[in-house]
């Protein structure tokens, strides 16, 4: 039955495509004229599973930068277009996207990963086809270190933002930490670095751990109430990290919270509510500028809200950042090119020219291997409970560091 | 008016054919079995009347009233009540509440203590075991429960499947003899038999059923002196 | 076309000269499109289709035979290195197919619902990941920290022995969590094995301490790959070259390369399971599928037999670790998901449990679903969202169509909806397997008799 | 009165707490006995170790005072893993089939209760509730949680398992309910986005339910460890207990229980006796969705958060607690929550100390399911199951 099924289904197969190839020719002759003039820029995140929330949002910070700074090129007669691709957080899916992505000549910068486990196998594949990346949120050293000169980022490494934490800590007199991470490697990254730092300043480190809970957070709590340390360091993102705070807030501990960029997003506080505020307070480092340094993160988090309908997750401004250097990178080197489409080799050149470019959450240099030189780096202290205040957070210290070479 | 009418029955199981125009009557008061060899279709006749199994052709009805549009769980509300092959005891269940599942049917409980007394007036042994697990119970035991309980339904027509299967032959005289008294007692009964002799004794009328189809009827008495029935279902020479 | 018929003309395409003609005109076709529009996700689906044609279609085995590899050795490389983006849907086909036909000996043939299938996977990915990297010079480190610049544990060409070190540590597993658990009813064992994935991709992602074997979720990497043969892209180059139009790079030619090793894993999977499935151990696995009962009164060592099924599937997946291993350089816990336990059986669900050609095509459906229709799709979305498309009758600028509503995100809703019904309508899967038939079909005689 | 009071079997109603009260305490004691013995073996050994080093204490003073709040903790994840354990027992039961959707019938229950909460909360309603208030809003949203789920349950099995029920393998529907399971995570996921914007929920803060009610204080070292647990902890347990017993009346005291379980033992037979089996699977499903819609709102309450793949973990605990205590068993299933929870956290929390830190919190999962394998190679029937031979 099946086979005869079969049969019958490859001839309608056959018969069908023979006329669509003779319709064929007819489209294709069109296309080339306009098509000459297109240039795509892709992104690369988690559009689905339990990561699309923060990947959804790298997508839409990118679209929503296309929308707005797209005109300079849409000015010298490109059409430029975003081509969004779901990494699903999963190695194999991102390096067949990034194959999909590079055999297609009309893109010219990706903006991608969210999962570093995703960038550092996808972006094997951009190298040998030298097209650009900019990642807006891939911390891990690994993404820049092996030296490729198309591979960009726009966020602190790891290696450095635990390093800012621990450093703030010390000089707060903070004498024992206990260190919990999420189990990704962008936490555990942060909480190693947090770690050694820590260590190296003479702070007492009463446990490391790592856990992939996200709501029972009771089995932990109890050794670190029995340790008692004056600060608990969260390496991860805020869903679980608010989670962990105010549990540990209703058990008593009265410490201080510090945590990474991972932490940056009001529903922090909706999740933690006073217990973020109460006893010695919560303090987050960052490597993107608050408001009130960049005046662009205001406007974009109204833009953001009235373009989706909702509050921006973390790394959805690094999403527009990374977009931004995109376009403009495209930009000069179209302008190098005699405003024809510019070559993939160039436009990666163009983003390690870039001197001093300002975008909303700082300004960008890259150094040699892709990293930002000297990337501004914020510690800022939760003032407020109310999620609508979480803009307007105090910064606690700013600190511009080159990143390890 | 017949207490059960069943015209031109047709079965089938895939694409076999296992009933094919089976026609019977049961009068009010009436005890008829149905004997014949394993695979006659007389299982298949029971399933069919209290609505387990699917007709494709035919007419069952009970006092007129057409079957056909019933599911075996509304039949029960009409009246037909169903001891199966195998007795059907709910082994994890009690011997009482076993008893209460029979009763299922009946809208409210006030005849339940009754009716309880009623069962275990005619299986005594029941009332001994009241508080155990049917699981643990014998086969006699077992069948005896299965009998009591669709009793609890208050059946106006008692279909039997096999009682005796299994049973050794002084169990098998108590249940038939209480057979016949549940029938003296007003209530209609059909009996599927293996044990012919047995259940020809018993028996007002009975029908042979034959690969699905009716091979002959008659009284009981009569049935059992006739010598094609002597030959093939009393073991006779 | 009022009086079609279409017993008539399946009959008449497979009779005489037709089916070659049809099977040729479809490769033909659909390799002619592909080469004239690389980047055309329909023609490449007419080319790939025509494994369907040539399975089909009644031709004579020989003819079979040579046009399945041309097509598999020659067109496919070609195609691929002319557009390497082919060349990985079809190297993760030819992986995901050879996933599959190893979780098929276990669900199909024996009849064992395994929903951690992937650990096995894991097991050989992390044994060629740990001894193919530096990772044992980092034993010391912590995730992140360790100094660069370190020298590789082992030779590059030691890939190929720890295929075979792979199949023995994954068949060992196997055993290992077989043993207690293959006891228990085939729902419990479900369980089981859906805990044991979670052990083991939690184990990978802590083993980073107090040694770190697997450097946790940063992942292992880089991990080496088996040497290439330069004459092997020299040769390439000057006898495909003018067909690719560029030269291949060595890049390019190591997925060929992983594409032939994948190809040949599954041909010696479908050879072990057609030999085991018609010898004493298929029976039995028959048998214990069908009713597990009357395969112990029958005298069938219940438990061993599982087990040999158990080994089996998981050896299979202990080699394609190997080679996700080599082919990726990096290897991390995110590749071994409870999802990419579930989507391999789904794919064995789709195209038919136990039967070969159908977990293949289960294989290529999904992957393919996956990777082109679901992202081509999401695409063609944005890029009617990006225009000033209207949708004609009820008058809807695609501008305002929500985003949410992108294909590609719905991945999981799709594999839920086939399973459901799949399961409701077609259980048996696109290409039921041929026994199940045969069973059937001596059952009803048996009744009539 | 008196009839009223005759028709009620008291005896059903206190079995269960009874029940609850021994297994709650002798896990307690067992557990404890075991870990202070370890402490004291190993006391001289781990000394040394940051915490410990830091407050002078010994090992085995570290464990004692920890233990009152480990036990306490461990209690209260394990009435949530027993509530959600119920749904699947109850499933189990009757129709000898996991129903891996019920995770996510869960998940669903949570979402109504919170989107609710989060309405009123919109509405500036919440933050001005006196207590009492509040608490009465809590329920309201448990019971639409509840009905949400428990219809939700009833669709599913009607389109997705009963067209399978008369299937060849047991392996159909278990797969047809994964596929059920992926569906409704991704069809949460979209309505949620399609909605609100985002699919990550919080539950709004209002009333007292994150005050914490304090026993009294331990000293460590020169340290005070303080006890006790949250009102939000002590509804989770009380409600828990009150589903239980409710479930334990309608099974064992009812008619319609005794219908059900006349169902799961033989359904023809169940039939002859004039049972409507479809009505009753379908009833069983209801009752198994009520209880997952409750635990799912119980869950938000209790830790805050909530995602539609929300269900999965919580769900597999939940089915391991109730394969653990026996499936199928209703008393199983909350041993099985109750020994699960507690050895989670215990696991979690004296792992770090007791391997000097090489193996932390992290593997208290692995811990779970190392146990499960455990009891099933030992008893596969479960701690409380019988052992019923398979029906034919």
């Amino acid at each position: 039955m099946s086979k005869r099924l079969f049969a019958v289904a490859s001839l309608l197969i056959v018969a069908s495509m023979l006329l669509a190839a003779c319709g064929a020719p007819a489209a294709a002759t069109q296309a080339p004229a306009a098509a000459d003039k297109v240039i795509k820029i892709a992104t690369q995140s988690p559009l689905s599973g339990d990561m699309s929330a923060v990947g959804v949002d790298i997508k839409r910070g990118a679209e929503l930068a296309l929308n707005q700074l797209g005109a300079p090129l849409a000015g010298m007669g490109f059409k430029v277009e975003l081509a969004p691709f779901d990494d699903q957080g999963n190695p194999d899916t991102g390096v067949a996207n990034a194959k999909q992505i590079v055999s297609d000549p009309a893109i010219l910068c990706v903006v991608g990963h969210y999962n570093s486990g995703v960038q550092i196998p996808s972006s094997e594949v951009y190298h040998t086809s030298g097209l650009a990346n900019v990642s807006p949120a891939n911390t891990n050293p690994k993404v820049t270190t092996r030296g490729y000169p198309e591979i960009n980022r726009i966020v602190g490494r790891d290696d450095v933002q635990g390093v800012v934490g621990a450093d703030f800590a010390a000089e707060k007199g903070v004498k024992s930490v206990f260190v919990v991470h999420d189990k990704t490697a962008y936490g555990q990254g942060i909480a190693e670095f947090f770690k050694k730092e820590s260590e190296a300043k003479g702070m007492q480190v009463l446990g490391f751990e790592g856990t992939e809970e996200k709501a029972n957070f009771d089995a932990l709590l109890s050794p670190i109430m029995a340790a008692n340390p004056d600060l608990v360091y969260f390496g991860g993102m805020y869903g679980q990290a608010a989670v962990l705070f105010k549990q540990a807030r209703a058990k008593g501990f009265q410490g201080m919270f510090m945590s990474d960029d991972g932490f940056d997003s009001s529903d922090a506080a909706k999740i933690g509510g006073q217990s973020l505020i109460d006893g010695a307070g919560t303090y987050y480092s960052t490597v993107s500028g608050p408001a009130t340094l960049y005046p662009g993160t205001a406007k974009f988090i109204t833009d953001f809200k009235a373009a989706y309908n909702s509050d921006p997750q973390p790394f959805a401004a690094q999403g527009y950042d990374s977009m931004a250097i995109c376009l403009k990178a495209i930009e000069d080197a179209a302008k190098a090119n005699n405003n024809a489409v510019p070559t993939r080799e160039s436009v990666a050149k163009a983003i390690r020219a870039l001197k001093d470019f300002v975008g909303i959450t700082g300004t960008f240099t890259f150094n040699s291997i892709g990293d930002p030189t000297s990337a501004k780096y914020f510690v800022i202290k939760v003032d407020s409970a109310d999620p609508t205040a979480w803009s307007k957070n105090s910064i606690a210290e700013t600190l511009d560091i080159a990143p390890p070479q | 008016m017949a207490m059960l009418e069943v015209t031109n029955l047709h079965t089938y199981y895939g694409n076999i054919h296992a009933l094919k125009g089976i026609s019977l009557t049961i009068e009010q008061g009436e005890i008829v079995t149905l004997i014949g060899a394993n695979g006659a279709g007389k299982t298949t006749t029971l399933r069919a009347i209290c609505g387990l199994v699917k007709t494709q052709g035919g007419t069952i009805q009970l006092e007129s009233e057409d079957l056909n549009p019933y599911k075996a769980h509304q039949i029960v509300y009409k009246g037909v009540s169903m001891v199966p092959e195998g007795r059907g005891v709910f082994a994890r269940l009690s011997v009482s509440e076993n008893l209460d599942l029979g009763a299922y049917s009946l809208p409210d409980r006030k005849t339940r203590d009754a009716d309880l007394e009623k069962v275990f007036t005619i299986f005594p042994r029941l009332k001994e075991r009241e508080k155990q697990i049917a699981g643990t119970l014998s086969g006699g035991e077992q069948q005896m429960l299965a009998i009591g309980r669709a009793l609890m339904a208050h059946p106006r027509l008692l279909l039997l499947d096999e009682p005796s299967m299994g049973l050794s032959p002084i169990l098998v005289e108590s249940i038939f003899s209480t057979v016949k008294d549940i029938n003296r007692q007003g209530t209609t009964i059909l009996l599927v038999e293996q044990n012919a002799q047995m259940a020809l004794t018993i028996a007002d009328r009975a029908y042979v059923l034959e690969s699905g189809i009716i091979a002959m009827q008659g009284k009981g008495s009569e049935l059992l002196e006739d010598p094609r029935v002597i030959k093939a279902y009393l073991g006779g020479q | 076309m009022a009086n079609f018929d279409l017993n008539k003309l399946t009959q008449k395409i497979q009779q005489g000269v037709w089916p070659i003609i049809i099977t040729l005109a479809h490769l033909i076709l659909g390799v002619t499109l592909v080469y004239l529009n690389p980047r055309s996700n329909l023609a490449f689906l007419l080319m790939i289709s025509s494994f369907l044609s040539l399975y089909a279609l009644k031709t004579p085995v020989l003819f079979k035979l040579v046009t399945g590899a041309l097509l598999a050795l020659v067109i496919i490389p070609v195609i691929g290195v002319r557009n390497i983006f082919y060349l990985e849907v079809i190297f993760q086909i030819s992986v995901f197919s050879a996933l599959a036909l190893g979780l098929n000996i276990v669900v199909g043939f024996a009849g064992l619902l395994d929903l951690g299938y992937v650990a096995f996977y894991a097991v050989g990915a992390y044994l060629w990941a740990f001894f193919g990297s530096q990772q044992y010079y980092v034993l010391h480190f912590a995730p992140g920290t360790q100094p660069s610049n370190l020298p590789f544990l082992l030779p590059s060409d030691m890939f190929y022995l720890f295929i075979f070190l792979a199949i023995i540590a994954a068949a060992l597993t196997g055993i290992l969590l077989g043993t207690p658990v293959l006891r228990l009813r085939g729902d419990y064992l479900a369980i089981v094995t859906l805990g044991f994935g979670e052990v083991i991709r939690v184990l990978a992602n802590n083993l980073d301490k107090p040694l770190n074997f697997t450097n946790g979720p940063q992942g292992i990497t880089p991990i080496q790959k088996p040497p290439m043969p330069p004459a092997f892209v020299d040769i390439f180059n000057s006898v495909f070259g003018r067909f690719v139009g560029h030269t291949a790079s060595v890049a390019d030619m190591y997925n060929v390369m992983f594409y032939i090793y994948a190809l040949v894993v599954i041909i010696i999977i479908i050879v072990v399971t057609r030999r085991l499935n018609d010898s004493k151990i298929g029976r039995a696995w028959t048998a214990i599928r069908e009713d597990e009962t009357a395969a112990i009164a029958m005298g069938i060592p219940l438990v061993k037999m599982k087990l040999a099924a158990f080994a089996t599937g998981a050896s299979f997946a202990g080699v394609m670790g190997v080679l996700l291993a080599g082919s990726r350089t990096f290897v991390s816990p995110e590749s071994f998901s409870f999802m990419q336990s579930i989507g391999v059986l789904t794919m064995v669900i789709l195209g038919g449990s136990g039967s070969i050609p159908g977990v293949i095509l289960g294989a290529a459906t999904v992957t393919i679903l996956n990777l082109q229709i679901l992202q081509g799709l999401s695409l063609y979305l944005s890029q009617l969202r990006q225009s000033d498309a209207v949708i004609p009758i009820i008058n809807f600028a695609w501008k305002n169509l929500s985003n949410q509503l992108d294909p590609a995100k719905y991945q999981r809703l799709l594999f839920g909806l086939i399973l459901i019904l799949m399961m409701i309508f077609r259980p048996e899967g696109l290409i039921p397997a041929k026994r199940q038939k045969r069973e059937l079909a001596s059952d009803k005689v048996e009744v009539k008799g | 009165m008196k009839r009223l009071f005759s028709s009620i079997n008291i005896r059903e109603l206190l079995r269960p707490i009874g029940q609850l009260a021994i297994f709650s305490l002798g896990s307690a004691v067992i557990l404890s006995a075991i870990v202070l013995l370890l402490a004291l073996i190993m006391d001289k050994t781990a000394v040394g170790l940051g915490v410990l080093a830091r407050f002078h204490v010994s090992l085995f003073t570290y464990t004692l005072v920890n233990l009152p709040q480990v036990l306490i903790d461990g209690l209260t994840i394990g009435f949530v893993y027993a509530a959600i354990a119920l749904g699947y027992t109850m499933v189990y039961g009757v129709l000898e089939f996991i129903n891996f959707a019920h995770s996510e019938i869960f998940a669903v229950g949570a979402f109504v209760g919170v989107e609710i909460l989060i309405f009123l909360d919109g509405l500036g309603i919440l933050s001005a509730v006196p207590n009492w208030a509040a608490f009465l809003i809590l329920i309201g949203a448990i019971l639409a949680g509840m009905l949400a789920s428990g219809l939700l349950a009833v669709a599913v099995e009607r389109v997705a398992y009963r067209p399978l029920r008369g299937a060849s393998s047991r392996l159909v529907p278990l797969i047809s309910a994964i596929g059920v399971s992926f569906f409704l995570q991704d069809a949460i996921r979209m309505t949620e986005s399609l909605t609100t914007g985002q699919f990550n929920r919080i539950f709004p803060t209002f009333g007292n339910f994150d005050d914490r009610l304090k026993f009294g204080e331990l000293p460590m070292g020169a340290n005070m460890i303080t006890l006790g647990v949250s009102i939000k902890s002590i509804i989770v347990i009380i409600a828990a207990v009150l589903m239980l017993v409710g479930l334990n009346y309608l099974v064992n005291a009812t008619k319609i229980g005794k219908a059900i379980r006349a169902v799961a033992q033989d359904r023809t037979t169940a039939n002859l006796m004039g049972i409507n089996v479809n009505y009753i699977i379908s009833f069983t499903f209801l009752v198994g969705g009520l209880l997952g819609g409750a635990a799912g709102v119980l869950y938000a309450l209790k830790f805050t958060r909530i995602d539609p793949f929300v269900g999965f973990f919580p769900g597999l605990k939940a089915f391991t607690a109730a394969v653990l205590g026996g499936i199928g068993n209703i008393t199983g299933a909350l041993l099985g929550g109750i020994v699960l929870g507690m050895l989670e956290t215990f696991a979690g929390s004296y792992l770090g100390v007791f391997t000097i830190g090489a193996a932390g919190t992290e593997y208290k999962d692995i811990f779970a399911f190392g146990i499960l394998i455990l009891v099933l190679i030992f008893r596969p029937q479960g701690l409380m199951g019988e052992n019923v031979s398979q029906k034919a």
